[in-house]
């Protein structure tokens, strides 16, 4: 086997498919044993524009894409003009003939060119012409010696809802191009991907995904949403597979309307989750203190995406967190989670109903589109469904309130600032929530006691989130050089350039800081005490967690790496940066 | 038997002498405790204004939001508790300006959600700036001049929204006000009661003495038929020396919207324990994945 | 003499082919040239999805704003240069669905503003979900069971705001969508187009074939007569084998908002020179205060 | 003359012309060559619950309101409740005879009781009950020698929109009233405020007034608002002046709209104005990107109270700082200016246009309750009229565009980050203005560097706009012990607890903080740099201008002084807190 790692980047318009056989070619991979990194960028148009899906395959665990390519399928002209450029020497090119290739300079930096009849292929089959995605996938396997049969098995799963004969179509449409390219290039390609045998069957999921797996199996009962990228597939798996799993997804007819939803699901006693990008986010902002006020226990996902405004629909930013964290008049608790791997999003998922019962406030869990979107391989067990629980915190069951003496005080003073919550529907408790200020009975007041109690008991509450607080996970060797620090997706990415930097015999480390407030000041602290150099690498213009870092925890940030062109942090493009800072 | 002192709280109210929310905020407790819903069984949300005060004041599970977004909370509270009778309680600057593209929906979905909409035609609580339902020309604050505005028509709207029952009362006639919200209770649907309620501070000029001569009941009239869309349609815009009360229109044996989701099949939401997930369900749940 | 070609913008349309949005961007170029209005006289208002990347493919000036509010933003534009002419083009998840509120309030004040809603019954540009036109049943992304929310009715919502023009167009017959766009255009007030638009991607069941043999002209039906309420909201209703198209309903002579406007009779606020203050102008600001 | 200075609380429920009195005897003071301060406090609610209106004079400038009152005016029992123990020894209370009193506690205390059948006297003029509080005003005249005929000139000032008839009722209920005072007890009270002759005409106003003005004669052309307290009397002041002075007002159906409506309106180039609070302000945040990213020099007023949510609708709090300067998704250019005085609300009305329109993005004009509400006499020159300029920044003219070769570019780079701008309407400048990412000829893209580009020349205009942040403002000895960090409203009270801990000998100055954002660093570092022991005094739970102060200068913040009751500060109450830290 000659290969160990290879990238593939499939290239072409929005409506050519890139992104579903991308997808399916990602999840072949997993399938024949191999670990997979997925990560898409399209336009925010239906048709045209130029989408690429990268697919990045190794036998050992991926956390990142990266930025050289192995081999490139380009569908279109532009995505031969846009990536050819891309492919390292000894890697190579598909595409249609017709396409013009600088045949030359690729030759000249030993990239083989492999052009494909693909649409032939695919109407030789009977196939339309949009099929020479699938022509193009079976030619890709067809150079790599990977397995026909499992590619097979993808093809089926993705057309089976589509009918048998759109099934078979491809599935003959593949095994030609497999079959012609292996025939006529078969031997000039040095890449191998056979199946790895023995290897574990392994899950392909997205961070979208995991936070819905999370929700779903932490007992999430209602879902509000407008669609909204990079949001809107966590709505939609909920919407796929609510009835089978007791869960009532609601399209609204705006993110106000989402937002006061779930406060009104969440109020009855029901966990509720509205997922949204910023632009949501911004329309939810009055709701949000609503929740805050009411102590209602909502969950918003927040997947953000380039803004301000529209911004760029369908790329990647982290610019957002200092807006979710001051989001709405006044002050109040919220709990911010800002999950950076496939693991910590299903756990996201779960844990935010727990803290929001618990806390009895808002959470929000912070991802944004490279997260959400981008797919990775874990092993079956890398989630731990049964280790999932239910804690709904201080709430008052049936029998608890038969047994209650005295009038139930749902904003009762407590040094915790946690009061013991009853649903509505007991007669001995039933009571005002309101998002005026109150009394402990619920009762609106505009006294001034009242409204300093209530307003030290709300905010009490953050003192104790905050022991519940995942502390910042540490990468690499103990003692380095430099720290490089990051939040949320750049995670992989991350813990790459330290693998990267390690092999160059370099001294680095990095911290990943994943729940975000009550931010964990203590534990970032002495996390990054013994740091020589901290750098801090994030999606942003204005250096947001750097400011939170030094401001909660004095430690002093050296040098800053952001990004803010709308694409996701790749260990090469940190890489290239860490030389000028 | 609930009584209506079920429904008595300690707090009393705040409203000014003569408004019209005290009497609808009787009516409601008379139709509750008539229909024999005991005040645990009913969640009453509100908006803010004047008006969207009465759970305050009385003893009954309340949800007091904010300006305009009654109707989403109770569509939720509905959705998580359709065991629970949900009524949202608000003004017009509430329901019919701030909220009217929520109320457009609520409408369309036919949730089983009574909405009764204090409308005195002017903002009470901000003391007195014109509201959507202020007749053209009415001096304000905020229109000193005049409003230019034309106002919206509630009913027109309801009708054209979908809503499956529209209704008026005033409270001035409470007994006809309380049975009219009563069979906007009993009537599975979105019910929407627009009451004619005076305000005694900010708009005197359409209060008691405006109201008492112009009213009459659509009950009374003779050939009045609720289900006929097109009379309803006419019903809708007759405004000034004569004004409708009662039911404009109803439709009965549409399917609410918490009739057509399947998982609410099984009981409230709330109700249904959480999942005991399995071995089995984890395979499948993974399965999807590989 | 304004030219279609005057409209021609450099950048290409990134619609799917066969997309409805096509025949309307161009009807609205022809409606505009025709009128002999140049881009620089126009402003068009657009909120979020498809449809609304119109501006950006046509030589006029553009304000691409948010989801949904396309005509606030355009009622801001139009008090603050009425010499503009404003056209709002958006979705029908845009302006029926999030909008919706907006919209019955532009319809109520009646501000000289066309809207174009480009109305394909579905979610284009975040690919595929139900929209508030969907049909009952329409099983999409965000309703793969099928939708149970009834679907909002645009005629008959715009007759009950007060709008005071009401159209519908379909893409495949341009002319007469040209037709009724210049007509909106010309009317002084708030003026619907609704317009059938097929979205060959994500709503198939409802496009070309669909409409086709659906559509007929209202002003073909011998005695329809637009400036009749009652015939108008019976019209509204009719969607099946049947699909009226045309002018709906017309009252000309009610004054618009901007009409209305005191400040606004001495010309388009934006021409309005910064006043010069004199001391007698202080002298007066000032005595308010002593 | 034996007062120089005194404070007189008149209490009651609403409904009771508390406020309205309150008003008429500011100005009334201020007409007979008094200063004036003035403040309310009042319930959400149309009646009933108990209001009251403080109005504190003296023959020199007065900043704030102090906690002792002098003369206390009760309509209520609950007013002789609440507020007989704040009267100081020496003062007195008038009260109708049949309210209970507890006489013997206020013998004790030197307090004098004044039983006036305020009542009686307004019915036996032929007046309602309701004009009792007139009858309190005559009496507080007659007892204090205060001149009639002022008092008279407000009356008719007042009533006169209301007919002759009122004025005359009001007239002989307060003459008859300060008579029968003045007969029975005229002697009894040691104050007097006579008129004090050769003083100068005084303006009285409140803070949203004074940020009206300044829009006004800064050029404001278009109000867009929906009612909300306490920013609702800047759209009133709009509306009605609106017509005369050229400026159209639109009472909106909710403040998403009036963003909106701004938006469009300044874009086509007319200045615009929306005043709100901070829960209208959460539904403008939406709106607030999008002029961020079309860079549309709109104004928004943000009046704040308590929240969250409804929080406490008629009280004042400065919680909404860190809210409106990250509100909104991503990451642009805002100016947040929070004026502290009514001289420098003014300022700040026509400053905001002109910043506005130079840095081509939104400006905040961050207030909040005690400041929109409170009035204060100031003199008539005190605010500049003339004095006030338009600047609109690059704004090409139809002569600039008549001349332009080549293709208009309305989002050039430039190294300042402002991009020459053409109004809508001339045939040279025809562009589109988008809220998604865009070239600079305004056409959406979706690319890497044009994105980065624009984020970068947006951000740019922060740094020239903090050219024109007007540094913070000091007040007392330049070296001193303790100094008191401030911002907006508490200008007043922290000036003059300087001033207490001055004549106490003790050491003390401050520093007011007035334009926040961009945040005048060096302008703070540098006037701080001599502080001994800093002391932040802000109305809120969390110290959001302390964080912004430490992590922008470095400068430690020693202690803090915070209310979150919804009641202002006074220099008492500071002192006391002072005692404290
Ligand atoms: C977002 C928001 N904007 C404004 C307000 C201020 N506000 C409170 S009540 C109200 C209007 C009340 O009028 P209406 O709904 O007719 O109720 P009424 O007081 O007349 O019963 C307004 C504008 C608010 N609470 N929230
Ligand atoms: C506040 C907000 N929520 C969600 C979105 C995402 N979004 C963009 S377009 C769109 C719907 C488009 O549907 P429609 O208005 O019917 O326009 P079409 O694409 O069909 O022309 C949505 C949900 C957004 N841009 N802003
Ligand atoms: S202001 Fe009007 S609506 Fe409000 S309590 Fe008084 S009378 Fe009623
Ligand atoms: S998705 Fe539909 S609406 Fe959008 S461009 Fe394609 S056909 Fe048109
Ligand atoms: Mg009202
Ligand atoms: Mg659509």
């Amino acid at each position: 086997m000659a290969t160990r790692e290879m990238t593939f980047k499939i290239g072409g318009e929005a409506g050519q498919g890139v992104e579903s056989s991308g997808a399916g070619f990602a999840k072949a991979f997993a399938r024949a044993g191999w670990h997979v990194f997925g990560t898409q960028d399209y336009y925010s148009r239906i048709r045209g524009g130029h989408n690429f899906y990268q697919i990045r395959v190794a036998e050992t665990p991926l956390y990142s894409h990266v930025d050289s390519i192995d081999l490139l399928l380009a569908l279109t002209q532009e995505a031969v003009d846009r990536h050819c450029d891309e492919v390292v020497p000894g890697g190579g090119v598909i595409c249609e003939e017709c396409l013009e290739v600088d045949c030359a300079t690729l030759d000249k930096r030993d990239v083989s060119y492999f052009p494909i009849p693909l649409t032939d292929i695919a109407k030789e089959q009977g196939g339309a012409e949009v099929m020479r995605n699938t022509a193009a996938l079976g030619a890709a396997a067809g150079l790599t010696g990977f397995p026909l049969e499992v590619m097979a098995s993808v093809i089926e799963d993705n057309f089976r809802k589509k009918g048998t004969e759109a099934v078979q179509v491809n599935l003959r449409v593949a095994e030609a191009a497999y079959h012609w390219t292996q025939d006529k290039f078969g031997e000039g390609f040095d890449y191998e991907l056979p199946r790895i045998e023995d290897a574990p069957r392994r899950m392909v999921m997205d961070g979208n995904q995991a936070i819905a797996l999370g929700a779903l199996l932490g007992g999430c009962k209602f879902v509000a949403g407008y669609p909204m990228t990079p949001a809107t597939s966590v709505l939609q798996w909920m919407a796929t597979h609510g009835d089978r799993y007791g869960v009532v997804v609601k399209h609204t007819e705006d993110e106000i309307a989402a937002m006061m939803m779930i406060i009104g699901a969440a109020h009855m006693g029901v966990r509720a989750l509205a997922p949204t990008s910023g632009g949501g986010f911004s329309l939810m902002t009055e709701g949000l203190g609503l929740a805050g006020m009411t102590e209602t226990p909502v969950v918003v996902v927040e997947a953000q995406r380039p803004g301000p405004a529209t911004g760029l629909a369908t790329r990647t930013e982290q610019g957002d967190l200092l807006f979710v964290l001051h989001a709405s008049q006044g002050e109040f608790p919220r709990i911010i989670l800002s999950p950076g791997t496939i693991e910590e999003c299903f756990d996201a998922g779960w844990r935010a109903f727990n803290l929001a019962e618990t806390y009895q406030c808002p959470v929000i869990i912070l991802s944004d589109n490279f997260l959400a979107n981008s797919v990775r391989t874990i092993e079956k067990d890398a989630l731990d469904f049964s280790g999932v629980h239910i804690d709904r915190g201080q709430l008052l069951t049936e029998k608890d309130l038969d047994a209650l003496e005295g009038e139930y005080l749902r904003y009762a003073y407590t040094k915790s600032g946690i009061s013991p919550r009853a649903l509505p529907g007991h007669p001995k408790a039933v009571y005002q929530a309101t998002g005026n200020e109150h009394s402990p009975d619920g009762q609106l007041t505009e006294e001034r006691e009242p409204r300093r109690l209530q307003m030290e008991k709300r905010l009490a509450k953050l003192e104790c989130a905050l022991t519940e607080m995942r502390g910042p996970v540490p990468y690499g060797p103990k003692k380095a050089e430099t720290t490089l620090v990051g939040w949320g997706s750049t995670y992989g990415p991350l813990r790459e350039t330290v693998d990267l930097l390690t092999e160059q015999g370099e001294s680095a480390n990095m911290l990943h800081i994943r729940d975000v407030w009550p931010f964990p000041a203590d534990a970032v602290r002495e996390a990054l005490s013994d740091a020589q150099r901290t750098v801090m690498v994030e999606g942003n213009a204005t250096g947001q967690m750097a400011s939170l870092v030094e401001a909660h925890t004095g430690v002093n940030i050296d040098h800053h790496i952001r990004r803010y062109d709308g694409r996701p942090f790749s260990p090469q493009y940190i890489m290239a940066r860490l030389e000028e800072v | 038997m609930v009584e209506f002192q079920d429904y008595r709280s300690p707090v009393r109210p705040t409203w000014c002498k003569g408004c019209g929310d005290y009497g609808i905020w009787n009516a409601l407790k008379f139709a509750l405790s008539e229909l024999d819903l005991a005040p645990h069984e009913v969640l009453m949300v509100s908006g803010i204004g004047c008006g969207s005060k009465t759970p305050d004041y009385t003893h009954v599970n309340g949800l007091h939001t904010l300006h305009g977004r009654s109707l989403p909370a109770a569509t939720g509270a509905r959705l998580a508790n359709h065991g629970a009778e949900v009524i949202c309680v608000h003004g017009d600057g509430d329901g019919y300006g701030m909220g009217l593209g929520h109320m457009m929906h609520a409408a369309r979905r036919n949730l089983d959600i009574t909405d009764v909409v204090q409308n005195n035609r002017v903002y009470g609580l901000t003391k007195g700036q014109y509201s959507p339902t202020s007749p053209e020309g009415f001096v304000s604050k905020t229109s000193p001049q005049g409003a230019i505005d034309r106002p919206v028509n509630p009913w027109a709207l309801a009708l054209a929204a979908g809503a499956t029952f529209i209704g008026r009362g005033f409270p001035a006639d409470l007994r006809h006000l309380v049975e009219v919200i009563k069979k906007a209770i009993q009537h599975r649907g979105y019910a929407l009661v627009d009451v004619l309620q005076p305000c005694v501070s900010f708009n005197r000029a359409y209060a008691y003495d405006y109201y008492q001569p112009r009213v009459y009941k659509l009950e009374e009239e003779s050939g009045y038929d609720p289900s006929d869309r097109a009379m309803a349609w006419e019903r809708a815009h007759e405004w000034g020396d004569r004004i409708p009360m009662g039911i404009l229109y109803q439709v009965e044996g549409e399917p609410t919207y918490e009739d057509q989701v399947p998982v609410l099949q099984e009981g409230p939401l709330v109700k249904q324990t959480f999942r005991e997930w399995t071995e089995n369900d984890f395979e499948a749940l993974r399965s999807e994945f590989i």
